[in-house]
């Protein structure tokens, strides 16, 4: 075969291969660029056939519900699901209405504007609270964080934990006069997220698992029919950002962001922690890496940036952040803020976890103290979305929390920083009297309709 | 607020300004503490080929790392930092800050030959150990060794003379690394050397050691040698 | 220092944890988890000596590790989704961490103790963190701009038009019946019993909470029962 | 038709199983779904093979022309079969070009699919255009020419990571793909034949050049042609702003973790079994082993063997095989079918 068969170089594939057949290159950058086409090229061959080797819990959850054994939360068309691609080109559905909000403890004690960024967006289509969502006061955090971050807790009471709360979003819908499992829960954290699909994991392999927390349900009441309640799919918020993209771009959005460098962060434990199941796509990032955040921001329309620390973990490190913030300092500035800053000169970093955003938003000013004078604004990719689609950078965006110099983010969108300000604070003098806005009338949260 | 796994970082990788106000904030000590990453940031492409220009380094680039050399080695069995393989490694790698943490016990080699007589390609690790020795004072990394300023006593006495006499090459050694010139081992051995040897000898002897005499028509001799090692030295190490 | 028999025992609770096969396949010191543990960049810690010292069985060793060593891990699980054993060094680390915990470790001890504040509050409230543990006293090295609008704490989080979240002690509020039923969780899996182990003090003021929050719980229910 | 030997495939080892079948006066008929014939090192384009050091068209053409000379073979290019009745003795056989072939035995010679390395996007193929893999980077050679695709810049370094789709539970690839270190040494030595001021590092968690392969290969690459060895397993490949590709591992040997720049970044791709290879096993009624191979029969009485009498396999159609393994294999799985087919005549006289 002659390599230079110009119909070698395109669309054949030989038996033996991905048929990418290699053409001399030249000097000159034109045709070394035209040369290497096939290296732009879409390539989607990410669906080997992996057999029996890798397992997919998600058969082995069906098989337990056929036994009797447990009960899957289901997502059923009443969710208006999106099927999205994961790692090994699997599917999964993703919920698009009728959520559970399940509310993050570092989010809503640190950076709120992540939680109320979402629900804004939410009113913004015309979801209707106390049917199409619900936020309310029966939830605790996964506990992961202190788990992660001590050895105290166990996978016993993760497990309980989980179960606990997933039975609440499952039967949260009773009370607002919807069929059990109207709600699907919506995990707005990353830990949270990578932790109940670990436990998940664990409790479908594990019949030892599954008797011991029973027992501990059944004692709390938090059984159906005497049976375990597991969701059908884990989902993160992003993802359902991910699959709202186009219609947050073509509905709502109301700002140009194309003048806006932007670069990614993803949490490790959204793609890192049971990785099979993080979503990728073929339209992003060439379905090489997970498509949360850079598909919202490319979306928008917005510039996205890489760099060579891509792939690192921000620093949190659980523990760390609180009693070790030496390494997390050093790791946050030396793999993330100083890249993004020299590298990509990004205008903005996005996250899709708590624990991310407090970590490179919190622990850059520090790094002047030796000659690491780097700064960059840190937010979610859900408070980007919200300012470019008009939302209040203080009322809903709630920047005022970060560290970071969003100001001048803002300011590049083409929104007065001191105007919003000027605003909020005048706004706050009306919270003093009592007079607050909210997003959804709050009886709802404590059982009360709509 | 302490850092528990302070012994898990090496002290000149903290950075702490003891007392410190940014902003109109007081962030002394730990609150401005950084590390400095442990990572390696690259490869010196070169060093291998420095150090293959040192007696001894030629073979460096043959190993592949079975670690024969240093379980056979003699200071391996007292210090198990003492680690040939490791250092040819580096050598390879031209991770030159690496091998310089080890400045300190690299020369204790006692050219046992070991290592150089189990090694299955031929690596030489006893000449890589001596190049790196060498390199590193040539790179002023290290002090000279007693055995490099006996060296160069040495050379300096052939070069200028064209002949050793013992009294002075140690006499030299010793001015040059700071000893004593009377030694109590030494005045024994001149004690006893008058005790047995001929008055004539140790006449000769010692007007040696007062005029110290050169071998006949030498001549430049000394200095065309000296040259032509610098020359060949200058060629090899650039 | 452990005699070898407790040292023995630790490492025998390690390995029968029910995670630890699934865990640790075999080890071919390939170094990929340490090449991207964030941990590793900046400790001498690498979790592949970790799985190395597990899989070889050096108690010893292993005992060591425990004292130090294995709190370094920042518990990313980057070194789980890269391992082509499909080991999980960070998980591995996660049990050991509850080993030295249940064996009363005193380098775990030392190490958790001012991280306290957070076990305090997570099992208290449910929550981990709230705004009123991010405040400038605590964090003078997040700078003067750990907030961008000046006021009130309580005040600031009234202007979240959310009324979940206009919390100042808690990052969300939980329902006391939540709360309530947290307690028996943590009871029932052993959790209050390791925190006993680790922190006595703290273990004590946590169970007063307790008990004053099921009180209210039982006064709550029976207000409810007055009202039917 | 029990003189008729049908053979599926058409690289090394088919080539050489046609040959065997007509050199001991039999038929055969080659199906190839190609439209050429040579297998994987022609339609890859492979350079110098291993361990003959000829070029794969000089070596494998030679194969080819043999078997197209040669007038006891009927070859159908393009082909594929669809269905197949019959057994040992009388099989009957049709192709997707109409055509209908009958055979009193089979072999097998279907070889295996390149790893297709965008399925370990962490190691940058696909993203970064100086990201290549070990068949890209030999066609590279072919050329004659060592440069980085996305510039055209001679490489000063290049990294060659080992145990790309191979050795790899993650990707359900559990595996060692035989030839890739071999490969990846000799890659190394054509690489610095070319480009003398390139310099190649490959990265290993084992190095397995195994029996005479090890000093012509291992110690040649590193001895003569100063090939750099590192123990590290890669973990992730990005790029720096000055378009270098960053390498990052752990070098297990000083303990430390490296983020090393690089020019370009050579995947040394391992062998997945034949992507049709589940269509294979239902139209020749064949088994598979669990990693999607072909099913080895009792190798020590039924040698080259599947699950069904009559149908032999070889070659790298049974797991990953090196290409004078795949020769030797075709010839013993064409001695088993014509001795069938012998044994058929014996017994019927």
């Amino acid at each position: 075969m002659n390599s230079k068969d110009p119909k070698a170089n395109n669309e054949t594939q030989g038996v033996a291969g991905h048929g990418s057949f290699f053409q001399q290159t030249d000097l000159s950058r034109e045709e070394a660029v035209k040369a290497t086409d096939w290296v732009r090229k879409h390539v989607d061959r990410r669906t080997v056939d992996l057999g029996d080797r890798m397992d997919d819990v998600r058969e082995h959850m069906y098989e337990l519900e056929k036994d009797g054994e447990i009960i899957i939360h289901r997502i059923t068309d009443e969710h208006e699901p999106q099927t999205v691609k994961t790692l090994f080109g699997w599917e999964k559905k993703i919920p698009t209405k009728q959520l559970w909000h399940h509310k993050s403890c570092g989010q809503c004690g640190n950076i709120p504007g992540y939680p109320t960024s979402l629900m804004w967006f939410m009113n913004e289509f015309g979801y209707v609270p106390g049917k199409d969502y619900l936020d309310e006061t029966d939830q605790t955090s996964c506990t992961a964080w202190n788990y992660h971050g001590s050895g105290i807790g166990n996978v016993e009471s993760l497990a309980a934990v989980f179960l606990r709360n997933f039975h609440q979003a499952y039967v949260s819908g009773k009370q607002h006069g919807h069929e059990l499992g109207h709600f699907f829960p919506l995990v707005h954290c990353g830990t949270s997220f990578g932790n109940y699909k670990e436990i998940r994991k664990y409790l479908i392999e594990s019949a030892e698992l599954r008797e011991k927390v029973k027992k501990i349900l059944g004692k709390l009441g938090r059984l159906v029919d005497g049976k375990l309640v597991i969701p059908e799919e884990i989902v993160h918020y992003s993802e359902w950002v991910h699959v709202m993209r186009n219609r947050i771009a073509s509905e709502l959005q109301k700002i140009d962001v194309s003048n806006i460098r932007t670069t990614t962060h993803v949490a490790c434990h959204y793609y890192k922690m049971v990785h099979e199941d993080a979503v990728y796509d073929p339209e992003v990032l060439g379905g090489n890496r997970t498509a949360i955040i850079t598909s919202i921001a490319q979306a928008l329309g917005a510039q996205t940036i890489d760099y060579s620390t891509w792939y690192d973990c921000c620093g949190f490190g659980f523990r760390h952040i609180i009693s070790e913030r030496e390494f997390t300092r050093s790791f946050t500035m030396d793999r993330k803020i100083r890249v993004a800053r020299e590298e990509a000169n990004a205008d903005v970093m996005l996250a899709n976890d708590t624990g991310c955003v407090t970590t490179m938003d919190k622990n850059q000013w520090i790094g002047r103290a030796h000659d690491q004078n780097f700064s960059i604004p840190i937010m979610a990719d859900v408070q980007f979305a919200a300012l470019a689609c008009g939302a209040d950078p203080f009322k809903i965006v709630q920047l005022q929390w970060h560290a970071s110099p969003c100001e001048d983010l803002v300011e590049k969108m083409g929104i007065s920083w001191s105007q919003a300000k000027k605003n909020f604070q005048e706004y706050l003098k009306e919270v003093e009297n009592g007079n607050i806005e909210y997003l959804y009338n709050p009886e709802l949260a404590y059982g009360g309709q709509a | 607020m302490a850092i528990h796994e302070k012994s898990l970082i090496e002290p000149d990788r903290l950075q702490t300004t003891e007392s410190l106000v940014v902003d109109g904030v007081d962030v002394s000590g730990s609150w401005n503490t950084m590390i400095t990453p442990r990572y390696l940031r690259d490869y010196d492409d070169d060093f291998e080929k420095t150090i293959q220009k040192y007696g001894g380094g030629e073979n460096v680039h043959r190993c592949w790392q079975c670690g024969s050399c240093t379980n056979s080695c003699t200071m391996y069995a007292q210090n198990v930092q003492f680690n040939p393989r490791y250092w040819i490694y580096l050598t390879r790698l031209g991770l030159k800050d690496e091998i310089v943490k080890d400045k300190d016990i690299i020369w204790q080699c006692v050219s046992c030959n070991k290592c150089t007589n189990i090694c299955p390609k031929d690596v030489r690790p006893e000449g890589v150990m001596k190049a790196l020795a060498h390199w590193m004072e040539d790179q002023g990394i290290t002090e000279k060794s007693p055995s490099s300023h006996f060296d160069e006593t040495f050379w300096e006495e052939i070069y200028h003379t064209g002949r050793i006499e013992d009294a002075a090459v140690m006499m030299g050694f010793f001015k040059r690394t700071n000893q004593p010139l009377v030694q109590e081992w030494l005045v024994l051995f001149g004690q006893r050397m008058m005790k047995y040897l001929p008055v004539s000898q140790l006449l000769k002897m010692g007007l040696n050691f007062i005029v110290t005499p050169r071998t006949k028509s030498w001549g430049k001799t000394g200095e065309v040698l000296k040259a032509y090692v610098e020359e060949q030295k200058e060629a090899a190490h650039g | 220092m452990a005699t070898y028999a407790e040292m023995q025992q630790i490492y025998d609770d390690i390995r029968g944890d029910f995670r630890y096969d699934s865990e640790l396949n075999g080890c071919l010191n390939c170094g990929i988890c340490t090449a991207t543990c964030p941990a590793a960049h900046f400790y001498d810690y690498s979790p592949r000596e970790i799985v190395q010292l597990l899989w070889t069985e050096n108690v010893e060793q292993i005992y060591d590790a425990m004292q130090e060593k294995i709190w370094a891990c920042a518990q990313c699980m980057t070194c789980a989704a890269r391992c082509p054993f499909k080991n999980s060094p960070g998980g591995l680390v996660a049990i050991m961490r509850e080993v030295a915990i249940k064996h009363e470790m005193q380098s775990a001890k030392d190490v958790l103790r001012p991280f306290g504040r957070v076990m305090l509050k997570l099992i208290t409230t449910g929550n981990q963190l709230s705004p009123d543990m991010i405040q400038p006293d605590h964090f003078p090295d997040w700078g003067p701009n750990i907030q961008k609008v000046e006021g009130d704490l309580s005040v600031l989080r009234k202007a979240i038009p959310v009324k979940t979240l206009q919390t100042v002690e808690t990052a969300w509020e939980v329902s006391l019946k939540t709360s309530v039923e947290m307690y028996t969780i943590w009871e029932m899996t052993g959790v209050m019993k390791s925190l006993e182990l680790m922190d006595e003090n703290l273990f004590d003021v946590i169970e007063d909470f307790i008990d004053e929050k099921r009180e209210e719980y039982e006064e709550w229910l029976e207000e409810q029962e007055d009202e039917d | 038709m029990q003189d008729t030997v049908l053979i599926v495939g058409a690289g090394p080892a088919g080539l050489s199983a046609a040959s065997t079948v007509t050199a001991s006066g039999y038929k055969a008929v080659v199906v190839e779904k190609e439209e050429i014939l040579g297998g994987a090192p022609i339609i890859s384009g492979y350079a110098k093979l291993v361990p003959s050091g000829e070029w794969a068209k000089d070596a494998i053409g030679r194969m080819v022309s043999r078997v197209e000379e040669d007038s006891g073979v009927t070859i159908h290019k393009g082909a594929k079969v669809e269905s197949l009745d019959g057994e040992v003795g009388s099989f009957t056989a049709k192709l997707s070009n109409g055509e209908t072939v009958t055979a009193g035995a089979i072999v097998l010679a279907t070889g295996f699919t390149h790893f297709d390395s965008i399925n370990k996007p962490e190691w940058g193929f696909g993203t970064f255009e100086d990201v290549l893999t070990t068949t890209q980077m030999e066609q590279m050679v072919s050329t004659g020419k060592i440069a980085c695709p996305s510039d055209g810049r001679v490489p000063e370094r290049v990294a060659i990571l080992l145990c790309v789709g191979s050795r790899d539970r993650q990707i359900g690839r559990e595996w060692c793909s035989k030839i890739c270190c071999t490969v990846s040494a000799n890659l190394a030595m054509e690489i610095k034949e070319i480009s003398p001021e390139t310099d190649v590092f490959i990265y290993y968690m084992d190095i397995r050049t195994f029996g005479l392969y090890e000093d012509k290969f291992y110690w040649k690459s590193q001895e003569e042609f100063k090939t750099k060895f590192v123990k590290a397993r890669i973990a992730e490949v990005t790029a720096s702003p000055d378009g270098r590709l960053l390498v990052k591992g752990e070098d297990t040997l000083v303990k430390r973790p490296i983020i090393i720049p690089f020019d370009i970044v050579v995947h040394a791709i391992g062998m997945d079994p034949n992507e049709d290879n589940p269509e294979i096993a239902k139209v020749f009624g064949i088994g598979l082993e669990k990693h999607g191979f072909i099913e080895r029969a009792e190798h020590y009485t039924n040698t080259c063997g599947t699950t069904r009498r009559g149908i032999y396999s070889c070659g790298a159609a049974y797991g990953p095989e090196t290409i004078d393994d795949s020769i030797s294999q075709g010839a013993a799985a064409a001695s088993r079918a014509v001795a069938d087919l012998n044994a058929l005549v014996q017994k019927a006289s």
